[in-house]
């Protein structure tokens, strides 16, 4: 499906979505949508059968000076097209998403490997603990507001 | 029957995997010559790296002590490591009477350096290079911080940057 | 017989006579097993540094390298330094391991094997025990390895050596079965159990070409059994490095580990040895019925390069088998023992016991 | 179970071992948390971050240069698909034109990285199962991938020869040679892999059906790479979004269908024949022309979003830049493959035995560095 079509079939989904005009066109189709009902949009993506995106290839955190986002890469094994959640977290010092682990096992890492370095919690995740990190160590490294004098070296 | 059929079929298919494999260790065994071990202490003489192998940085200085470092700080930018750093100072020069920024010390610190090779195409006056020496094992770790320039080496004339 | 010359009788009984001049009956069989003792402890220690050094170089020359090069000639000092090594390494022991029987177990396992090669008959002449249950009694000594090994395991709570311990156990309790039958085929063929008389009856010809088919078949799975036995080759499921870390004999240090890495490979020296006296004719020459001037000329050899040159050969294939397979899982390792090498050596024995029956052997 | 209530739970007959983070098996530092009971596995928990330096913290002060050389430590086993993934995604940026000779050249030395790295997980294979032997004539045919890399770039192995833009250096004049030299002595030593390895009886009944993944597994945990190419799922980004000279190159993408780490290990075996017909095809005819293509001092990539994904040794390797037009990125992040495939080996291993958890581990390829970044 090309890029135009998929927009309108994911316009049609009851789902609130939004398009974000960008002057230059981005690599993917990116869908903005709020934190609330990302779940709902991405189990709709996944079980419609046109569209059948099957494949999370990357789930990131990106953190904003006012929001925090959490991006979703999905990829279709059979369509093979890609498109872009972008999931957006408005509160920054408690930020709670839904899980996607029920619909991609891959994302059990992902989350937690988030979690870890952004704080993001997420609900009814099998077992959210830090990935990398000793499960005591306070503040979340890849905040833009992290600060550590001993291990970060300021070029 | 034909259980027992199988079952010798199988016995005998896997001996015959196994001899094929002995057959191969028995290949390299019956034929000493090609070992491939080079005893490295022994042949240091012989030994000879390629000429873009990446030992450490050094600096080479010419017959007359001179060496073509101005002092830029191009490749201090350019390492991502922070390996190099230069003490440069402004000294008068005779002839033109000014002030100019001279290198003083070309700090190098090997324990730091991960040989990526990124300070030398930045050096606009290709003052430093890669050198073939590898063996960088000391006993004290201060001697892994070194000093490029030669003490009374001089920037070579007609090198501007 | 030809190789009288070689009789080592005659040099033990003159010492016998010399002694006996010297001092009382008691005393005389005292020293007797005293000197007995010594020359099996240097044949320990020097058959120890030997293999590990033939070892070593075997296996690195299969693997297309030089092997140890720098300690003395050609590395053959290495085994020596490294002794020196084990003898001066601290011997550690984990603060709650049994330490009664944490030092108990190597000694277990070196006796046991001290215990089997004074069977062993090395030369005309040249042998310390010649019982007439002399197999009986080798393969009775060797199942006392694995209690050694079990108490190691257990002793040196440890959760890998545990594993590893429990694992062995397994092996060796089964393929001590397979041993056993392997040799029994042949004493089939000779009819009595004592070792010298087994090399007697290989006179004219050794066992595995008179005794053909059903012989080479048993040697065959006397090989891979004897591999198992002592925890080597594709079987060495005990010290699975890449599973156990080093098994059993992981939390030992110094002369302790010497005594266990020293005991396996004297035991693979004893299995050889067994193996090379059934099947190869122990140091008896290699004869061909009629040929009598062949058989003279075999008989310059003297008997003890016959047997050490067999039991190498033996040795050599066991090392060809350890570093070209990768290692059976351990249910894998006792389905080949019960599934295969039991049901074929059973039916082995049955055509050899025909075989002699009809006397179809040569 | 989980681990607290195993733990607290007087009549259960499980025990922990800790494989690790110092084992020989593991391949650097991964610590797995089996529960055993008796031999058999239950649960495995790997516990990740003892080599964590937070590589992506690091890019958001580094100029796009710099970046490239961090990637070397990350997968050092497929470092120029690393370095050419952020080359090709910094490129994609600038909307930057690659010299035809760049793209060539990338892809062989690709494709000779990967049958490095397929060579030392072979021996490495055989370690892992016993067999010492397959270590060293594995590591004998890699010497000769890593004297050309150290012939043309001075680096054996973290390579760092791509830059935004082509190549530090141009490939030494006798490189062509080397490498046909090369392919016509791995050509002969190949098939003494399958004889030793392959077809030994004992190898098949370690690997046959040990740790089954099946295709709707592997697409759910992401295994990308040969270890899910072995479950049917055909996921090769060479072939799905070709880039440098993929396009003009034909060659098979294999898959089997049983999932096992038979069909892992025999997915990598047929891909290294792959490999050698690819380098085959390009090593002829390396087009003319100049080797980098000239780019400002200090790259500063315009506000855009941009993924690039490259196919390394062990999977899909993702770069995503977030950039905001300053000198470094706003945010990178590595879509790693060794963390999905580790994600699914506990769905493999429960049920087997210790020496499967060894097998499974060594047929997905893992190499800690690239997981824990």
């Amino acid at each position: 499906m090309t890029r135009q079509e998929l927009q309108n079939k994911i316009l049609s989904f009851p789902i609130e979505t939004s398009f974000a005009e960008t002057e230059v066109e981005t690599q993917y189709l990116t869908t903005d949508v709020s934190a609330k009902n990302t779940h709902a949009l991405i189990s709709e993506l996944k079980n419609n059968s046109d569209t059948y995106f099957d494949y999370l290839f990357c789930q990131t955190g990106i953190d904003f000076p006012e929001h925090m986002e959490v991006l979703f890469h999905l990829r279709s094994t059979t369509h093979l097209h890609e498109i872009v959640v972008r999931a957006k977290i408005d509160d920054r010092e408690n930020p709670i998403i839904d899980s996607v682990y029920d619909l991609y096992k891959t994302a059990e890492y992902h989350e937690r490997e988030i979690f870890d370095l952004f704080g993001v919690k997420f609900n009814n995740h099998p077992d959210l603990r830090r990935l990398f990190l000793d499960d005591d160590w306070e503040g979340y490294p890849l905040r833009k507001d992290y600060v550590d004098e001993i291990n970060i070296v300021e070029l | 029957m034909k259980a027992i059929i199988n079952y010798i079929k199988e016995v005998v298919g896997g001996i015959k995997t196994l001899i094929n494999g002995m057959k191969v260790t028995g290949y390299y065994i019956s034929h000493p010559k090609e070992i491939i071990t080079q005893q490295y202490p022994e042949n240091k003489d012989t030994l000879k790296m390629m000429d873009r192998f990446r030992g450490e940085v050094i600096m080479p200085h010419d017959e007359n002590n001179e060496h073509a470092c101005t002092g830029c700080e191009a490749c201090e930018i350019a390492c991502p490591n922070g390996t190099i750093e230069i003490i440069s100072d402004r000294i008068l020069n005779e002839e033109t009477g000014k002030k100019k920024k001279t290198i003083v010390k070309f700090v190098y610190h090997l324990q730091m350096c991960t040989m990526c090779n990124l300070c030398i195409p930045a050096c606009p006056t290709d003052a430093i290079k890669m050198g073939q020496n590898f063996e960088h094992a000391v006993f004290d770790r201060s001697k892994l911080t070194k000093v490029l320039n030669k003490p009374e080496s001089k920037l070579r004339a007609g090198v501007e940057d | 017989m030809k190789f009288d010359i070689y009789d080592f009788s005659v040099l033990t009984s003159s010492i016998h006579e010399l002694l006996r001049s010297v001092m009382g009956e008691t005393s005389v069989m005292i020293t007797e097993m005293v000197i007995v003792g010594i020359v099996f402890l240097t044949l320990f220690s020097v058959l120890g540094l030997v293999l590990i050094y033939i070892e070593r170089k075997v296996c690195a020359f299969f693997q297309q390298r030089l092997g140890p090069m720098r300690v003395g000639f050609w590395g053959t000092a290495q085994t020596v330094a490294d002794a020196i090594k084990l003898l001066l390494k601290e011997p550690l022991m984990t603060k709650s391991a049994d330490k009664f029987l944490f030092n108990l177990a190597p000694f277990i396992i070196i006796i046991s094997s001290f215990m089997a090669i004074a069977a062993v008959p090395f030369a005309l002449g040249l042998q310390a025990l010649d019982l007439n249950i002399g197999v009986f009694y080798v393969t009775a000594i060797s199942s006392i390895g694995v209690a050694g090994i079990l108490i190691a395991g257990w002793a040196s709570n440890n959760k890998y050596s545990l594993i590893g311990a429990i694992r062995s156990g397994a092996q060796i309790v089964s393929y001590e079965l397979s041993v056993g039958l392997s040799i029994l085929t042949i004493v089939v063929l000779t009819g009595s159990l004592q070792f010298s008389e087994i090399i007697e009856s290989q006179r004219d010809g050794w066992w595995i070409f008179r005794g053909h088919i059903p012989a080479f078949i048993a040697f065959v799975i006397f090989l891979i059994a004897g591999t198992a036995e002592t925890n080597r080759g594709p079987f060495d499921l005990a010290e699975a490095e890449s599973e156990l870390t080093a098994g059993f004999h992981t939390e030992y240090s110094g002369m302790k580990f010497a005594f266990f890495f020293l005991a396996e490979f004297v035991n693979m020296f004893i299995i050889s040895a067994i193996g090379a006296t059934m099947f190869l004719g122990g140091w008896m020459p290699l004869h061909f019925g009629e040929l009598t001037s062949f058989n003279e000329i075999m008989d310059f050899i003297p008997p003890l390069f016959w047997f050490l040159g067999k039991t190498f050969f033996i040795i050599f294939i066991m090392m060809w088998f350890k570093w070209t397979f990768p290692r059976l899982r351990i249910d894998q390792l006792l389905t080949l023992e019960w599934k295969y090498l039991l049901p074929i050596n059973l039916i082995n024995i049955l055509i050899m016991a025909f075989i002699v029956l009809m006397g179809w052997h040569f | 179970m989980s681990v607290k209530e195993v733990q607290n739970s007087k009549e259960s007959q499980e025990y922990f071992v800790n494989m690790g983070p110092q084992h020989p098996s593991t391949h650097g530092v991964l610590r797995l948390l089996l529960t055993l009971d008796g031999e058999t596995i239950t649960n495995v928990e790997p516990h990740l971050g003892y080599i964590h330096r937070s590589i992506e913290k690091m890019c958001e002060r580094d100029s796009y240069q710099q970046i490239v050389h961090l990637t070397d430590r990350m997968d050092y086993l497929s470092c120029h698909m690393n370095n050419e993934a952020v080359c090709l995604a910094v490129e994609k940026g600038l909307e930057m034109e690659i010299p035809e000779r760049v793209k060539v050249i990338r892809t062989i030395i690709s494709e000779l990285t990967r049958l490095s790295s397929h060579q030392l997980w072979w021996g490495v294979m055989g370690m892992d199962l016993g067999a010492i032997t397959s270590f060293l004539y594995g590591f004998r045919d890699r010497e000769m991938i890593t004297d050309i890399f150290e012939e043309t770039c001075g680096a054996r192995l973290t390579m760092n020869y791509n830059i935004p833009g082509g190549l530090m250096f141009d490939i030494p004049s006798n490189f062509q040679t080397k490498v046909k030299e090369f392919i016509i002595h791995f050509r002969k030593k190949l098939p003494e892999y399958d004889q030793l390895m392959t077809n030994n009886i004992i190898f098949r009944n370690r690997t046959e059906g040990v740790g089954i993944l099946t295709k709707e597994d592997a697409i759910s945990y992401g295994v990308t790479g040969p270890s899910g190419r072995a479950s049917g799922w055909n996921n090769d980004i060479r072939k799905i979004k070709p880039y440098s000279a993929y396009d003009r190159v034909e060659f098979k993408e294999i898959t089997y269908t049983k999932g096992d780490s038979f069909a892992r290990y025999k997915v990598r075996i047929d891909e290294m024949w792959e490999s050698m017909n690819i380098i085959e095809q390009l090593i002829d005819n390396i087009p003319e022309g100049n080797y980098k293509e000239k780019t400002r001092v200090v790259i500063k990539l315009p506000k855009t979003e941009i993924y690039q994904s490259v196919e390394t040794a062990r999977g899909e390797l993702g770069v995503y830049i977030n950039s905001d037009g300053k000198k470094s990125p706003y945010r990178v992040k590595f879509r790693s493959p060794g963390l999905s495939n580790l994600n699914a080996l506990n769905s493999m291993a429960k049920g087997g035995k210790i020496a499967d958890l060894v097998t499974i581990m060594s047929t997905i390829d893992l190499v800690i560095p690239d997981i824990d970044r």
